[in-house]
């Protein structure tokens, strides 16, 4: 399917926001495979769904490599490829919710807190926060703690919640599942794997759980933190 | 008016555009995006006789051009296959050709008896069955993946062999591009029974970490598909097709209607698209009416008119 | 301080980036663009007893991050080079390697006693020589290109059995990523007494011209290069190392420092260039300084440090 | 080396004008090698030179398939690489000379027309003209025909000139050759050639000539008519 961009800004270095035109289907923690190129790279880009509106969807992403980066360089009325929505997204929350992302995993955090909004939403970033007015403009009467430059774990308490939803990097998803461990907490990690297909045709991105080798992109990218071996989803 | 009927020795094709193993699972996937009854035919995920459940680690590289795998064989199990996948893929209208995978002799031995006698409880059941047998030799991705049998001629001479002597289902013989002797290995088949061959399956390949300072991959080596090495497979295409008096089924690389032409000029009967299907999942829904198109254009009536002009 | 400094055999370089036979010349062309004394050293474009007014019709073919080429070793012949073109080649400061094709056991015997003769002359004048010979079994572009010698470990066995005692000069043998067996090849380079062996040349490929029906190439196949190949190259590279204990000289599609750190991860003495050139003819110039860059990055000291840890 | 875009303007469907900054060398019948992208396509790709300022660079050329086709999205203010000036380009005039071009082959005409104010130039375009205004404000005074739909070569009278120099479709510069044949006139030929370096270190663009094999980077494009095989320039 193709989508004419409405706009491509800058965060700040190497941050972008991209938004869309046109009705797009989707829920928070679904992706889509994107590509706006014709054969080089070969590969479409997994990029979750930032927001959704009635008449347009915004993904964030960072400049990794070389495929955002030409993503990077789309124009306003630039057309571009998209595929899906697809994975599985967030699960309904149960009771208290926390969701809590660290550097661009904050990305589906977005959707979520709108989908959630009972939800509290704690932001980590490493160096400066991007795209915190996004999350201060739905969280105006509290519910948002943000910590930029530092950990933004310290600043929460697994047993205070029932659920607890995160995206980031794994060593961060890691202790937070050591902190949630024996907190009462049912902590939903949303993981990434190299993709080819997106769709359960290749069996590109497994992740292994005690149940049996599943499927990133059709089984997740949310998973229960039982079924994640953060020491497989670290060998990207 | 245009023609892309096509056959693959007994087997006749609605048009030359077969999805490739690995790449397509059981057809479920695409059938969400479009009607697979556009569709020349679909090869299966490779199956053994057990679910396997891969390999561990990254599984997928992308290099200039080209797609890095090392999947190993991850696949639910004949079975499984045959009980649950079977039926469903029976509701498109396309051919159904099951790549049978495996590890040893006697894993090719009984996974090609159940196929057999699959098909033969199917077809007493007056049910749609298996259209054609793609024996994968040739994986490289596992150690018991049969790429020890891809490479020998004589090694892979027992297995063809064996599964011929089961099995009556129409036989297509799976070739790798690492054989030592590639038309030797075509010869083989022919003298083997074989019905027709397919080739090529992935380039062994590498990728380096240096961060880590080691391969990008549990298994040293991984398999190479994609455009990068359209113009090795299309030679070899183009070698096979000279030497062996069977069908041949091409691959490696193809993404559009010009190269489906291509590979028909040097020879192929037909053709397997795999990579292309992630590069644009929609693929299968367009390329045989943009071959049709293409052939328009270059006034080419039938495939048979430019089949092995080469 | 980081030291880009290797061997090839007795061979000393300053860095590891040596620009590949038919892809530099003679250097000539490059050395107006920037200073030669950079490199580690050139392999010149390959060079027969007979001038060759190379292959008819389309000689290059651009295809997926790849290049085909069908030149056809058109060259001057080896009196022209030794009379006009290796002064000024002394001129350079890096390692000359003269790239020797050749058609018949005969001619390589021949063109090995010029060069063996030639480097005696230079020798006794005081005058820098040849550095080093790089036998090429592998051009697949001409039907007596040595493509024959470059498939068949026996048959190789006789050029360089044959070159070998005629020249005391390091020799350096260049394998065919298309020989059925390579580390066959590799063995056999050894018990021959070769100094080195250069991996790989073009891979065997093919190209079709819709609207002739025909080839793109008058010689029908011609030889793939480029980024397309890297993955595949760096596997023979990786296998041929673990084999042999002969020097290793890697290529195919190297155009970055991370692709020529990869090749000496994988084993490689060395690495030669040569499409790369095409792609920023100023890639001679600017490589070997980005290698030093990125093992410093890497906190890598010496390219011993790193070299065949895979 | 680097040059940034001044302007890359549409003249007519699938024809452009590429303006670039900064002084550069060269002369008519020279090229330079051109790339806006990465690694993908894998060459550079020859282009003539068809104006030189004091501060600028003008080619004018054709989108023929991938790589030219990236050359058009260029904007202002992007930055390309180019490499030349390469090639030998038009010779010196000798007595009466007439520039002859069909199609994409007027492109290096423009600078040759300045270069040679006395020369006649003659124009062919199979369909409508493009950038024949240019020649027009150089020869404003006469010695321009200009022929839209038709073949220019009926306008041309050979014997009356001494130097021809033509560029353009293989078919019309080899009818043209048989024209000139016994004429008097010299004439002088640009070819094209796959090229892969541009500097005569690849071999790839061979030309047959009684005088052996040249390579059309360094020993041409231009060449006498004598050296010239219409039938091994057919073969592209
Ligand atoms: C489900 C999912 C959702 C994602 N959502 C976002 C998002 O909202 N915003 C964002 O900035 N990034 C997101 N990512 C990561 C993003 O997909 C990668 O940064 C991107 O693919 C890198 O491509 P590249 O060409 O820039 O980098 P390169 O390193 O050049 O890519 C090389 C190859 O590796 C793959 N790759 C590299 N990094 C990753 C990664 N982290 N995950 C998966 N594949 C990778 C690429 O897809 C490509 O095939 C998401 C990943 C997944 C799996
Ligand atoms: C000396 C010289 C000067 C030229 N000057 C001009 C000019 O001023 N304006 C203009 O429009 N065109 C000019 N051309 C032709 C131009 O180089 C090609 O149109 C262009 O290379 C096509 O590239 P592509 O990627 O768009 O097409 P593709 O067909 O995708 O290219 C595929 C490959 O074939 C090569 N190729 C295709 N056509 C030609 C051709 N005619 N000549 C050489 N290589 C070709 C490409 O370089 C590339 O390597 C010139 C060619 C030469 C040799
Ligand atoms: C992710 C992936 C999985 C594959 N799995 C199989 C397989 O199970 N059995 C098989 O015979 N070939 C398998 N292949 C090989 C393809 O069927 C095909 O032979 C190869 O990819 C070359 O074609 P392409 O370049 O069009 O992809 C796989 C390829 C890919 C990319
Ligand atoms: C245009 C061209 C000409 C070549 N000529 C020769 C040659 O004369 N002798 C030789 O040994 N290899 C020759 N080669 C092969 C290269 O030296 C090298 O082995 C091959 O291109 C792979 O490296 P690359 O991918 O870096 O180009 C040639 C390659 C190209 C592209
Ligand atoms: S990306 Fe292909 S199965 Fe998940
Ligand atoms: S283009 Fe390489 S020699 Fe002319």
């Amino acid at each position: 399917m193709q989508a004419v961009v409405v706009n491509n800004e800058p965060l700040m270095e190497g941050i972008y926001r991209l938004t869309l035109e046109g009705r797009h289907g989707g829920k928070a923690g679904q992706f889509y495979m994107l590509r706006c190129w014709d054969s080089f790279p070969l590969l479409s880009r997994p990029i979750s769904i930032h927001d959704l509106s009635e008449d347009s969807i915004t993904f964030l992403y960072r400049v990794h490599g070389g495929g955002t980066e030409l993503l990077s360089k789309l124009l306003p009325g630039n057309s571009l490829t998209l595929e899906g929505p697809y994975g599985n997204g967030f699960p309904s929350p149960q009771g208290r919710t926390a969701l809590v992302g660290g550097g661009m995993g904050i990305a589906p955090l977005l959707l979520a807190a709108k989908e959630m909004p009972e939800a509290d939403v704690y932001l980590g970033y490493s160096g400066e926060a991007f795209a915190e007015s996004s999350f201060r403009s739905i969280r105006s009467s509290g519910g948002l703690t943000i910590i930029s430059g530092g950990t933004i774990l310290d600043s929460l308490e697994p047993h205070r919640y029932d659920t607890i939803m995160t995206c980031g990097p794994v060593p961060m998803m890691e202790e937070l599942a050591r902190r949630c461990a024996g907190s009462g907490a049912s902590l939903y990690v949303s993981v990434e794997k190299r993709m080819a297909c997106g769709i359960g045709a290749c069996n590109g991105c497994a992740v292994e759980t005690p149940s049996g080798i599943k499927k990133a992109c059709v089984d997740g990218p949310v998973f229960p933190v039982e079924e994640v071996n953060f020491h497989d989803l670290a060998l990207l | 008016m245009t023609s892309l009927c096509c056959k693959v020795g007994t087997l006749n094709l609605r048009n030359p555009i077969i999805m490739a193993s690995g790449t397509f699972a059981f057809g479920a996937p695409y059938a969400k995006l479009y009607p697979l009854d556009s569709l020349g035919g679909i090869s299966t995920k490779g199956l053994t006789v057990e679910p396997r459940t891969g390999n561990r680690g990254t599984r997928l590289i992308e290099t200039a051009s080209g797609l890095m795998n090392s999947i190993g064989l991850e696949n639910p199990g004949l079975s499984h296959f045959l009980q649950f996948e079977l039926d469903r893929m029976c509701q498109y209208d396309t051919a159904i050709i099951v790549n049978l995978g495996g590890g040893s002799l006697e894993e090719y031995e009984k996974g090609a008896s159940m196929l057999q006698q699959a098909a033969a409880t199917r077809a007493a059941e007056g049910k749609r069955g298996i259209d054609m047998v793609e024996l994968n030799i040739s994986c490289p991705n596992v150690k018991q993946g049969g790429m020890q049998f891809g490479l020998h001629t004589e090694k892979a001479r027992e297995a063809v062999r064996i599964v011929r002597r089961i099995t009556d289902l129409p036989l297509m013989i799976k070739l790798s591009p690492n054989a030592y002797d590639l038309t030797g290995m075509a010869a083989m088949c022919e003298e083997e029974g074989a019905d027709a061959i397919s080739l090529v399956n992935t380039f062994l390949a590498m990728s380096v970490d240096l961060k880590s300072r080691r391969s990008s991959f549990q298994q040293t080596y991984a398999g190479l598909s994609g455009p990068a090495i359209k113009p090795i497979a299309l030679r070899m295409v183009h070698q096979v097709c000279r030497s062996t008096s069977l069908p041949v089924v091409g691959m490696g690389g193809i993404t559009t209607a010009q190269d489906v032409l291509e590979f028909i000029m040097v020879g192929a009967s037909a053709v397997q698209i795999g990579t292309g299907n992630f590069m644009n999942p929609r693929t299968g829904a367009s390329l045989a009416g943009e071959v049709t198109q293409l052939m328009k254009k270059e006034r080419i009536e039938s495939l048979e008119e430019i089949r092995g002009v080469i």
